[in-house]
């Protein structure tokens, strides 16, 4: 294998550390207990000045009884695993930690939820991502094609490899599960991060990239913890800016645009990690239906999409901090439509490319935030 | 048979109008044709038509010639024409409450003579749907005279005008047995009685006179008869035999639940012998009759009390007509209406009857008498329940008299929980409890749904004793809940006995009892989960700590002793921790 | 009162039994204390114990013990106890019973004489829970010397002997509603009644004598009254007024629906005045009493009518003592039994009933004449749905006569259709259907689920009508279903009358009634259907060949004058098709 | 634009015939009518010869009348879509076409799986599959890793582009929506169809590919048309085997396998260009539960699991012509259990690298059908 992964040796005391101080406290016969934050959508605040959801300061005390002796075990047991992975510079999906438990005896997991849930407490325990624990979710996501080169190395040999995204014709770059050891380089002007891989196929056949100078992210819906973050190292390190394009419904502005912007309230703990603060709103604006002319191809507003916009205006903490967004919304619920991206097709397909996104992308400053 | 008794009954109708007026033969039906002759049918008079226009001769003959035509209708007709109302609503249903209103009459001769009853039933299918149930009991034998117009007579009986706990109240039961055989197979009632060794037992063949409500004897002759004393009745029926939940076994079986003094002996109709012992060797204690208790008795019926005491005071009338009406409650009520104590009832029953029955109802006044009653007993309960049911965890109640309508009533709740269904796992899929129902010691088989005693276990909240319970349904789990409702008047919802009626007294009362083993079972089940608790503690102990151990040695690289450690000081630091945390 | 009663019997059973041996007073309760007081209670003997052993003088004096407190109840006794099953369970359906059986009573009365019926109901709140309910008609009146006995005594009637349509059938309602009333308020029934112009009007009051079951007259005396005949009777009750559904008012207005002939006048208990017009100005036709049919007669009765019949021979027995039975019938009935046609009646009763009782049953006889019922026919049915509900689509039906248990009966059927809910749109949410029920023009306001009626229309696939229905349910939508039950006897599953009993036989003709409207429902749905495709055929022509033309256009390059050539021909070759298919 | 598709001329050509046929029919004044193979399960067979689902010969007319009359121009309208396409080079997704719709006036679509079901009757009129036509779907699917070049041209230029697929790193290349243009160069053994991105993540990590020189498919789950397509084209034109590795459950091998050896059901149409009858199946097995110690790493099966592999027993045509797959079918049915990729990790973590990989990789002709 070849050189340790950047900051595995810190996470890796971190967990001796802790380790250390239960094994000092059993010596001087008092009950351990381990400190973890709350995931809970109560202890989450948004802070508009590092601009992401941040976990708050309750916590809850893990101490060792006989009723919690299962879970305590297997906690250790997984920072165990964690220590075992970074020493060997191997991954392991979330899924293969809960067969390596089926070795642990007694203290095995009988669902995988379970090992999820003694993952996401070490996690948070540690105040790292579960990339630098060593371990990787399940899913990939995030295809990228356009001016970009990404710097990876080969696994054997440790020798770089640059991979050039402007060459893979109808194709295109996937993002690997970790994305921690990427590198970039790209003058590109802007990412462009899309809803849907059609209107990313679109964009790509087109090579709409070449045209606007920019990179082109498929996220396919709500955007993967990967996704997100290959998107947020790659702006953060080539300070370039980032223009969402999905759908103008309640759940592409609070699911997937939230999400990729601030992160998501049950993962608090790891947003800073995971969340694209630069990001802004392209579109499609509930405005656009206007400015566009796309009043009949929208759909209704259904029961669940009102609910959704309305608990986001009542409830979001992003929300609640942006009274634009606030009057999109209410501008939304007011016309009683959704419309996609898509909908533009029914001008003529590439009314998109040769109208709307140039248009749009002359007055970057007017997206909302 | 209607027309008949028509035609008898007009002549005779005719001959006692013919003395009020004279007039034609049958003019309703003459004046019935030409109409539907000539005329458009019944268009004979508008109101506008009628008046002072010399039609008034004719118009008083209309009233006269409707009444030749009223009579009485006796009540063995009226329930004839009715017999749904008794129970006999269908030929399944008849078979079983044929053999339920002979064990009913054996059962309280039985208990009223101070004798342990035993009966015999026996079922025998004599055609496609024709049957013949003779029951037979050791009771003290019908006095000679009495057996005609008990078997031949509806509304004839003994327990009626008390106020006593008794299976039987109105005197119908048997009896409308009779009428129904009769009516669909023709043939009598049997009865074999004998009141005494020396005396010899006597066999009488029986019809009913629906007309008159009387019986008719068919054969009335002394008869050779092995048993010392008892009754022995049959009665030919169309029937259908059924098996399961509402079989006749199953209803004998639940006779034996609430009554384990009893034995009985039953041959089904392939044959088939069942025996089902005692399970217990003495008498329920002997009911007794009180007088009516103050609240509840309506005005009618006070006015009417008033009228025909033979108290000549006022506070006498009250405290010698009433239950638990002393001197000093009875002085009380006289000063509450503002009536003289030494005032004259039947004075009182003509002007200030409205006022006596508002100073009675605002007088509070001791519960009626309890000894008017007779419980099964929570050990009886037990006894019997243990005897039929296997379960792990039984529990009884005899809730404390209480009254509805002036009448006083009890009740008790058995329970029974656990045995093969709780053995089997917590299967989500446990099935409904199920709810065995009495009245009187009597078993409830039919219209389960219309029962107080069902709506009350229904509304009762499980969940808080630890069972599983889906909205506006049965309790779920390997559970038998038994209620009992012990009176002298159960006031159900119709005359064939099914559903006991929704006082709200009644309901609140099965509620409490059903609370009162509720709570006994909630402690049961929390024992066990204690139980449960501590063997699973001593288990987690010994399964996870070694793993504590070995995570830390392979975090921290401890060497195989300080790991050993660990997990020795773990163990006695958790093992002296009382609880689960 | 029942302490008194219990009494007073009990002294003159003891004087009657005395005759019989003579005896300690009351050793039941005597023994009772003694067994209170030392032993176990009630173990007194079990039955090995008893037998051979000298125990045998007692054992015989308990029989007669017994036999002692056997005695007759009276009916009103045993409805004042079970009044739940007259319709008297509580406060809110007691005010509704006293008036309906007071109508149904004045309604008989009127059609019994010819005259065109109006009443006046007239409601006074005289206290919290107090009501004075009058009911006045312009009948025939009440003969002096009937007047205590119809409103005095239960079960006494014109009706129950007949086999005729009528609303009252037992004579038993209007009695009980005096009783409820006295029994509630101690106030006793009062009743005007005139038979003519020429006779003075009759003011009587009259109290039950429950125990006797026979009528007290308190007051009886002449009085003015300006209705020239009629009767006018006033009953003071416990009550509860009730708005809406279940209210007196939507009563009466059901009654006006199957009483087209009826005025009715109705002050409620705030004042106010009500006026339901007649929708017809005649009389329906009058019933006529029949013979009994030979169907159904069951055995026991078939031998009753054996015994008592003034026919000397079979076959005049058959042919006069039932109806429809011809002698060609008669004969074949003999032939089929193997009878003799001149056997004598009573010796059959006795030996040969069962064999006559086949034979009848496999012999085809006619159905029974129809006269004996008076339906409200479908022209009048049709006028009073047009009165009372505003729809679309009106549609009746009268069945032919059938017969249930040899009685006949008539189904009738009405539906009315769409109005203001069909107006609001093709919602899904259509509410149900609302079903209106009548039992010989009495409208049955309550049990609605328990009702042969309701689940005939239930069980009757309203989809192949074109209506939505759920599984177990009404069907739904803008839908009112008037059902009708005209029989010489409604078999009522309680005496309440409240609900039909599921006989087959009437199953079957409401159901068949319910597809005969529904099929000209369907009829009227599918011709609305028919003119709605018709249009939306020419809007789909008009909407989419141009869309064909024009794609035809675009893949082959046409011309606009070739596109418009195609369109054209589509349009003509499509018009041309008569359905849309 | 670049040069015109591969045998659009074909397609336009086979839309003009039909299109010409109704105009003449329309002409001698007589009602069109077009017809439609029947696309449902009791029209399919699995032609063992050719190796997968085929449509049977059952046809429905669909005749021009006053009811038929909207889908008809539908119909007529969406084949004038596709000539356009083609004409233009262009692609739509099925939204795209959907929307497109929306300037039909009348004939507009209401709900987008009405336009769906009007292009797969266009697609079965025509028996050719809906990228021939233009239209392509929404979802992508599909990465690959390993020993293999793909060859794409530059949109605007045309010029060929090479995209090496060793030189990916960690990320992989992304199969892009159609596939039909594309041409491969490789000199790999085999190809490795893997079910689940993660057990696809670690045999990148650990470079697999190069040991095993083979290419790594990775499928996402039931594998996508493009997936599919991809597969089959590489494997045709480079004569190299395929081999499936996914989990050992009836999901597995009923759906996942199944539907990338014979297509699937419902589309039988079209399967002829979207299935792998090369295919074979690596593994997991029933046996290999046995073989491999896993027995405490499986999973009880479900009652949905039981009821699934009844069904494919009695009325997969696949299965049924298989008896080997009737044998392991059944074998796992009376063990009563499943087993996933990553059962593996239960004795280590690249214990399926280093040991049931080659081991199984010895002996291919052992393969399940």
């Amino acid at each position: 294998m070849g050189k340790r992964r950047k900051g595995a040796r810190g996470t890796e005391a971190k967990i001796r550390g802790e380790a250390g101080s239960i094994y000092r406290t059993i010596l001087r016969r008092r009950k351990p207990s381990l400190s973890l934050p709350i995931r809970s959508l109560d202890n989450v605040r948004y802070n508009p000045k590092v601009g992401y959801f941040e976990i708050g300061r309750k916590r809850k005390e893990r101490t060792l009884t006989v009723n919690t002796a299962k879970t305590f075990a297997q906690s250790l047991k997984m920072m165990s695993l964690s220590i075992d992975l970074l020493r060997g510079d191997d991954i392991a999906t979330k899924r293969e930690a809960y067969y390596v438990s089926k070795n642990w005896g007694d203290a095995r997991f009988d669902e995988q939820t379970e090992s999820d849930a003694v993952m996401d407490d070490v996690e948070a325990l540690f105040e790292v991502n579960r990339e630098q624990l060593g371990f990787i979710p399940e899913e990939k996501g995030g295809e990228v094609a356009g001016r970009l080169t990404v710097i990876d190395r080969d696994p054997d040999t440790g020798r770089a490899l640059k991979i050039d995204c402007t060459r893979f014709g109808s194709g295109a770059y996937s993002i690997p599960i970790s994305v921690e050891d990427l590198g970039f380089r790209t003058n590109a002007s802007f990412i462009l991060a899309i809803e849907t891989a059609g209107m990313f196929q679109r964009l790509v056949k087109h090579n709409f990239w070449k045209k606007a100078n920019c990179i082109l992210v498929s996220m396919g819906g709500v955007p993967t913890r990967a996704c997100r973050r290959f998107i947020r190292r790659l702006a953060d390190e080539r300070k370039i800016p980032v223009y969402a394009f999905v759908d103008g419904d309640p759940y592409g502005i609070t699911n997937i645009y939230r999400t990729l912007k601030v992160g998501s309230g049950n993962a608090a703990h790891i947003n800073k990690f995971f969340c694209v603060p630069q990001a802004r709103y392209l579109g499609v604006t509930p405005q656009d239906i206007i400015e566009f002319k796309l009043k009949d191809a929208t759909h209704p507003l259904k029961e669940v999409d009102i609910k959704r916009a309305r608990d986001a205006l009542s409830n979001d903490p992003f929300i609640m901090r942006e009274l634009a967004w606030q009057q999109a919304i209410e501008q939304m619920i007011e016309m009683g439509v959704r419309v996609e991206q898509q909908a533009f097709a029914k001008h003529d397909l590439n009314y998109v490319i040769d109208v709307y996104l140039p248009k749009k992308l002359r007055n970057p400053e007017k997206f909302l935030p | 048979m209607l027309s008949i008794r028509r035609r008898v009954h007009t002549d005779a109708a005719r001959r006692e109008a013919g003395t009020m007026r004279k007039r034609k033969r049958r003019p309703p039906r003459a004046k019935g044709k030409a109409a539907a002759g000539g005329r458009r049918p019944g268009r004979v008079r508008t109101p506008s038509e009628l008046g002072e226009n010399g039609m008034d001769l004719h118009q008083e003959e209309i009233a006269y010639q409707m009444a030749v035509r009223q009579r009485e209708i006796s009540v063995s007709e009226f329930f004839t024409k009715n017999r749904h109302l008794l129970g006999f609503d269908n030929p399944k249903k008849a078979l079983l409450t044929t053999v339920k209103e002979a064990v009913d009459n054996s059962l309280d001769a039985c208990e009223d003579a101070k004798i342990i009853p035993e009966l015999k039933i026996d079922l025998r299918q004599i055609g496609e749907d024709r049957f013949r149930v003779a029951v037979e009991d050791n009771g003290p034998g019908i006095v000679k005279a009495q057996v005609p117009k008990v078997f031949g007579k509806l509304l004839y009986g003994s327990k009626f005008h008390t106020l006593k706990q008794a299976r039987g109240q109105q005197g119908i039961g048997i009896s409308a047995a009779g009428m129904y055989g009769q009516l669909t197979t023709g043939q009598p009632v049997r009865i074999t009685s004998r009141i005494g060794p020396r005396k010899p037992a006597h066999y009488f063949e029986i019809r009913i006179d629906t007309q008159k409500n009387a019986p008719e004897i068919i054969r009335d002759e002394e008869t050779a008869w092995d048993s010392p004393h008892g009754t022995r009745v049959e009665i030919e029926l169309e029937g259908k035999y059924q098996k399961g939940r509402q079989s006749v076994e199953s209803y004998l079986e639940q006779v034996s639940l609430a009554n384990p003094h009893v034995r009985i002996l039953y041959r089904d109709p392939e044959g088939e012998g069942v025996v089902l012992p005692r399970a217990a060797n003495v008498l329920p204690r002997e009911p007794r009759e009180i007088k009516p208790h103050p609240y509840g008795v309506e005005l009618g019926v006070l006015m009417q009390m008033l009228k025909t005491t033979g108290a000549r005071h006022l506070k006498s009338f009250l405290t010698r007509d009433f239950s638990r009406v002393g001197s000093k409650v009875a002085r009380e009520i006289c000063a509450r209406a503002g009536l003289s104590e030494t005032a004259w009832p039947s004075r009182i029953a003509r002007e200030e009857s409205d006022k006596l029955s508002r100073a009675i109802n605002s007088t509070k006044i001791m519960s009626p008498p309890t000894d008017c009653l007779s419980p099964i007993g929570e050990e009886l309960i037990l006894a019997a329940l243990k005897k039929q049911i296997k379960a792990v965890f039984y529990e009884a109640t005899s809730r404390a008299p209480s009254v509805y309508r002036g009448n006083p009533f009890l009740i008790e709740v058995g329970l029974a929980w656990g045995g093969p269904a709780a053995a089997a796992g917590d299967g989500d899929e446990d099935p409904l409890a199920s709810l065995v129902r009495f009245a009187n010691r009597v078993p409830l088989l039919y219209q389960q749904s219309a029962c107080a005693i069902t709506k009350a276990v229904i509304g009762t909240n499980w969940r808080a004793y630890g069972l599983a319970q889906a909205r506006g349904a049965l309790p779920s789990g390997p559970l038998t809940v038994m209620v009992h409702m012990a009176s002298v008047w159960v006031p159900f919802t119709s005359e064939s006995k099914e559903a006991i009626a929704h006082y709200p007294e009644i309901m609140k009362e099965v509620r409490l009892g059903l609370q009162d083993v509720g709570r006994k079972l909630k402690a049961f089940l929390s024992r066990r989960a204690r139980i449960a608790d501590a063997e699973k503690k001593k288990a987690y102990i010994e399964k996870y700590l070694p793993h504590i151990g070995a995570a830390l040695r392979d975090i921290l690289a401890l060497r195989k002793p300080q790991e050993a450690r660990v997990v020795r000081i773990l163990t006695r630091v958790l093992e002296k921790s009382r609880k689960m945390d």
